[in-house]
């Protein structure tokens, strides 16, 4: 599979020119910051007995969660699947916290309770983090109803897999959204994957996924993934449209992850792709090797500051992981917290009758 | 008090609850234009208009997904399905995000929905359209679960789920929408998890939630009059939180209970309570905790003979006199 | 609401021009003879304490039911939602067994099981009948399925509302068939509301509603459901590409329904449809009369003959009802039969332990 | 006889069904040339190929559906949900069209599918991932539900399932495929609606279903040597239909029962079990059943933390000594 190259220079767009040098370099160390903690995540979840369950990695798509989350507004939510450790640092997560909820901790993002699929910052307009393929898809639509319904301007930015589109809430949604003119974008990241299934196995595709839209009448736009320029010009259109328009629009951004779908997937080096392709995409395409040849390019950066960044994001995620190591799990107390508001208020109605049948 | 219907009840709760706080919007097929499927939301739309009252395409599985989402962000949708059966193709929304975005964002987000409608068989409609799901949902926690028997605790315990800051899931009846009751003037509210005991009594419990409730009033009113047996008559009314002291309170003084549903019996609510009774009063119990359910089978069309499907009074004095 | 008027005379299409007199005679006996029915299943039906439950009354829509049906071969089968009484009298099923299920009597197609909404007839390719909006669209899509996989030279045609295409499971099965080549073909019968709801008010549409399946690569066609020749003619196409092709499609025909969606809807006058509405097309796109006028034209049919057939039809019904009430309701002992199959036949399956837990 | 592995069991039981019936069709996410998510199915689509061994893509609704309207047409197909969590966007396929469609067609059509995969939890993939859902489905009339603990009940059971003429919703453990146990050589089918006493005993009944079952066979083996207490473990196997004789026969015998079940306690299968054995042995009991469930909450994510929500030995114990 190829990932269509792009035809413009997206440096070039208002959103990307006007950007000074240091906000150019915070983007880089956006990516640079996810993929490192990802690399200690993996590497912390292979010595036994640190962290359980899925682990899903975004290593290779880093230029989509940092692009599209570094134009959020105010009013400007984001909620994503499992794979969503890029999204939470690039809505500005810290590692702690997520490095934490990796290992089960109480000190995590969601007190251990959520894991590697369930991540959560409301406070930084970020909304999960969710384990059911496709089921984020109406819940995205929910952010934009509550964003028109308060009069407040501003976009729900949906994340989806190129798999996740075949779960019929999908379309429900686009129709509603299309119907009550609601901002919501989803954003489609195309990895050419849904586990072991190429997106030709599952998908009847003519030129895109993002197509589909046309049956909705929702804009949509085709993108390249591994520019991290691009995926914020791109973005910029439909956050635009969504905040003066209030419409909906979907996007797709090429792009590749270079572990299994998960770390359990054995099956992904040589099985249902072939290795050279995963070489290539990871010395042809990747985001951060292109944008940090770009800058060195736009002589805003040099292989010195690069990897002073680099290890930086290091130190910070093997920190993160010893503030992790080090904190307290859950009691068993804990276990029946966070399940109904009420109770965990002692209010009146948590008073009120019995919740918990165990005992 | 005024005498009112099931249904104006509840029409009353929404327009107060929609004046108390903006947050409030009505969300359905059929609930804006049409008055609502069983007139349930007649008049809203007219008064409140196209913002707080809203008519959704027939896709459950997205609306019900957004009036979550839109409750994370601090809005109290009250959405309805026009069946509670209907909710097999909102499930996924129900069980797993409702139920579970608290619990997994380690209590940072909160979910105050309510979803309602009837759920109820005895209207030959069939199968598919006859489904009793208190059971399914009630299993699940992070659910609330709601059923009234009456217009007066309709609009009280509607006002509490609307006002709850956990999703609510409120299970009324098609049949019970025609009905009428007293209902006060003056504001009120009934919280869930408090129980009703709707008749005193000393020989025996009846235990129940939702219309069986009237079933079993009349059963006990003709106990009294032919068997000299008078039964305490209990209504949940809140499945989930449970009042489980007012069911032990009742038994341990009757020494004799029965639970009555419309649910199938298969893991009913009549199940969760029979065995909760057993444990907490084995000593008290001078019989087995007996159980009045619809029969076991999918719910017939052919009108005469679904009603015979149906717990009746008849049926539940049966069970009575067995252990009475 | 304008329905489309047709561009071509499908009258001299193939199928529709080596017609012999009497089949065409035969095709507005069908479509009177579902008329006739559920005007004698309504009557009864207000008179109190025949029937109950709902009534979707096909009366209006006669023409797609006969049209598609007609063309049925021997490995095509048919499956639709609620308003099932004329697809099921298409295919075959008798008046008796159809007016004694709505009286809810053992002699009913269902035993009195099913009712209004759930009319089955598996000998005749019929599947139903089905209550749960769009429910049948994934069953439709398994017809198809078992059809190819046996090697069977058939299609699977799946009847739906304008409504029932939001619901997500319907894009679902686009998607697969489209994928899997299945020979399934979606008829969308489009009356243009959804209850009290109008297509523009549940669904975002740019010509129609069938066009939605080029998301999926799905082909589709749009037609004038009044004319049976037209609604021949278009199906004819697609079941000929299924049993060559074994590829989906999707047909979408304008029709219009006279009475409200059920019984029950007191609002379908005057309510959310202009009342000028109605009458236009009970004068000017009745698919009897305009059929009749054409036979007329044709010279095959004189008045005295429908007058005839039409009476005749009458009378069937009338006699269907004096069945019906004759016929026994099921009894006590009914309830728990036709719930597993291993119990009704009392198999070693069905004879090993509890399966009905009332008592 | 050979010691193989839960999952090559099944995976033996679908090779001979496959073999034996040309109907029967293997359908779900990932079973065909990934071998499985869990290699259930691992070497079946080298070996049968396209036909017979299909992956599907993510619509669960669209796939269960069509199997369902396959099985009409007389096909056998074994769907694959990657875990029965997901059968929340399935649900209405099961619980409507699965389960109704014998009784609403009077009998005209069966539907002779089996859906199957994981219900457990125990594995740290959180709320959404770790649903029980025997209760919610068992409940329903139409349906029937297995639970195999070891990998001989789980083929024998697989191959009855894929025969029988109803649809069966078959209920595995990721946390089960991995271990080993003794099968035969040669065939053999093991019957729905036959508990197995895995253990025979005296003093009180340990009943149950599912992977709990090796953790009562624990309990019993330690009640026995530091307690003296003689415990009979039944593992249910069939939780719908039900062995309710092999129940009554041993709750007669030990006077005492616990139901074990890695569900939440809501309407659990236990909370039916026990409502049962109140009803028809309460004069032998000499204490209430009491009933081992999951806490009653979300499953956590925190690896250490959520075994200690799932049922132990230990609890067991606990609970039996309370009462013995
Ligand atoms: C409803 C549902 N079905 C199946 C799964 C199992 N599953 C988890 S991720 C996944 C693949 C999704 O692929 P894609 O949407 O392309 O996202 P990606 O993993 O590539 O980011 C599957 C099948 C699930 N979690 N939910
Ligand atoms: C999932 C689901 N939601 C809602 C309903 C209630 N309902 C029954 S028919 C109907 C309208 C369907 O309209 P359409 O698809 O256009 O078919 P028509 O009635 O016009 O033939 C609705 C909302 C249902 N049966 N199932
Ligand atoms: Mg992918
Ligand atoms: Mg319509």
């Amino acid at each position: 599979m190829e990932t269509a190259t792009k035809s413009t220079d997206y440096a070039l767009a208002p959103i990307n020119k006007n950007l000074a040098a240091e906000q150019k370099i915070r983007l880089l160390r956006d990516m640079l910051r996810i993929r490192r903690f990802e690399q200690k995540a993996l590497a912390d979840y292979q010595k036994q007995g640190r962290m359980g369950g899925f682990m899903h990695l975004y290593i290779g798509q880093e230029s989509i969660a940092t692009g599209v989350c570094s134009l959020m507004g105010d009013h400007d939510h984001v909620i994503t699947a499992y794979r969503c450790h890029g999204h939470a640092l690039a809505v500005g997560m810290t590692m702690n916290e997520c490095m934490a909820e990796l290992y089960g901790k109480v000190t995590g993002c969601s007190k251990g309770k959520g894991g590697s699929m369930h991540f959560f910052a409301p406070d930084k307009n970020y909304w999960g983090g969710h384990g059911i393929v496709g089921g984020q898809t109406p819940l995205g639509l929910g952010l934009a109803y509550g964003l028109k319904y308060k009069g407040l301007k501003g976009a729900a930015l949906c994340f989806l897999g190129d798999g996740a589109v075949n779960q019929g809430c999908f379309y429900e949604s686009l129709n509603m959204a299309s119907l009550f003119d609601l901002p919501v974008i989803y954003v489609i990241e195309n990895n050419k994957y849904s586990m072991g299934t190429s997106m030709e196995r599952s998908s009847v595709v003519k030129k895109c996924l993002a197509e589909r839209g046309e049956a909705f009448s929702v804009e949509w736009a085709q993108a390249n993934g591994e520019d991290l320029y691009e995926v914020r010009a791109v973005t910029q259109k439909a956050i635009e449209r969504a905040h003066n328009e209030s419409k909906p629009m979907i996007l797709e951004f090429d792009t590749y992850r270079y572990y299994g779908h998960s770390v359990a997937d054995s099956k992904h080096k040589g099985g249902y792709r072939p290795e050279e392709e995963i070489e290539k995409y990871k010395t042809q395409h990747d985001p951060i090797q292109l944008f940090k040849r770009r800058l060195i390019g736009e002589g805003v950066l040099t292989q010195e500051q690069f990897d002073e960044i680099s290890e930086a994001a290091k130190d910070e995620a093997a920190a993160s992981a010893q503030f992790a190591e080090e904190s307290p799990l859950p009691t068993d107390a804990n276990i029946f917290e966070d399940v109904y508001f009420e109770v965990d208020r002692q209010t009146e109605a948590g008073r009120t009758g019995k919740h918990f049948f165990h005992d | 008090m005024a005498l009112i219907e099931y249904r104006d009840a509840l029409n009353q709760a929404f327009a107060e609850e929609i004046e108390r706080d903006p947050n409030v919007v009505l969300i359905g097929e059929e609930v804006a234009q049409y008055d609502g499927a069983y007139k349930v939301t007649k008049g809203l739309w007219k008064k409140y208009g196209d913002k707080r009252i809203v008519d959704t395409p027939i896709s459950e599985a997205a609306f019900i997904g957004m009036g979550i989402g839109a409750s994370m962000l601090g809005l109290r949708p009250v959405m309805e399905l026009m069946f509670w059966s209907f909710a097999t193709v909102a499930y996924d929304q129900i069980v797993n995000n409702a139920a579970q975005i608290r619990y997994m964002s380690g209590g940072l987000i909160n979910c105050p929905i309510v979803i309602r409608g009837p759920a109820n068989g005895g209207t030959s409609v069939g199968a598919t359209h006859s489904h009793c799901p208190e059971n399914w949902f009630a299993a699940v926690p992070g659910l609330k679960v709601v059923n009234a028997a009456t217009p007066y605790d309709a609009k009280g315990l509607m006002k509490s789920a609307i006002r709850d800051n956990d999703p609510v899931l409120f299970m009324e009846s098609t049949l019970l929408y025609g009905e009428k009751g007293e209902v006060p003037e003056e504001e009120y509210v009934i919280p869930l998890g408090k129980a009703d005991v709707k008749r005193v009594g000393t020989d025996i419990s009846i235990i129940g939630h939702g219309r069986p409730i009237l079933a079993a009033l009349k059963a006990a009113e003709l106990l009294e009059a032919e068997h000299d047996i008078h039964a305490e008559v209990i209504d949940l009314r809140s499945i989930r939180p449970l009042d489980e002291e007012a069911i032990f309170a009742s038994v341990r003084k009757t020494h004799r209970a029965i639970y009555v549903e419309e649910n199938k019996p298969f893991c009913g609510i009549g199940a969760q309570v029979s065995s909760m009774i057993m444990e907490k009063c084995f000593d008290d119990l001078d019989a087995p905790v007996l159980r009045v359910t619809s029969l076991d089978a999918p719910a017939i069309y052919s009108p005469k003979v679904e009603t015979r499907q149906l717990p009746s009074a008849h049926d539940i004095i049966k069970k009575v006199l067995s252990i009475c």
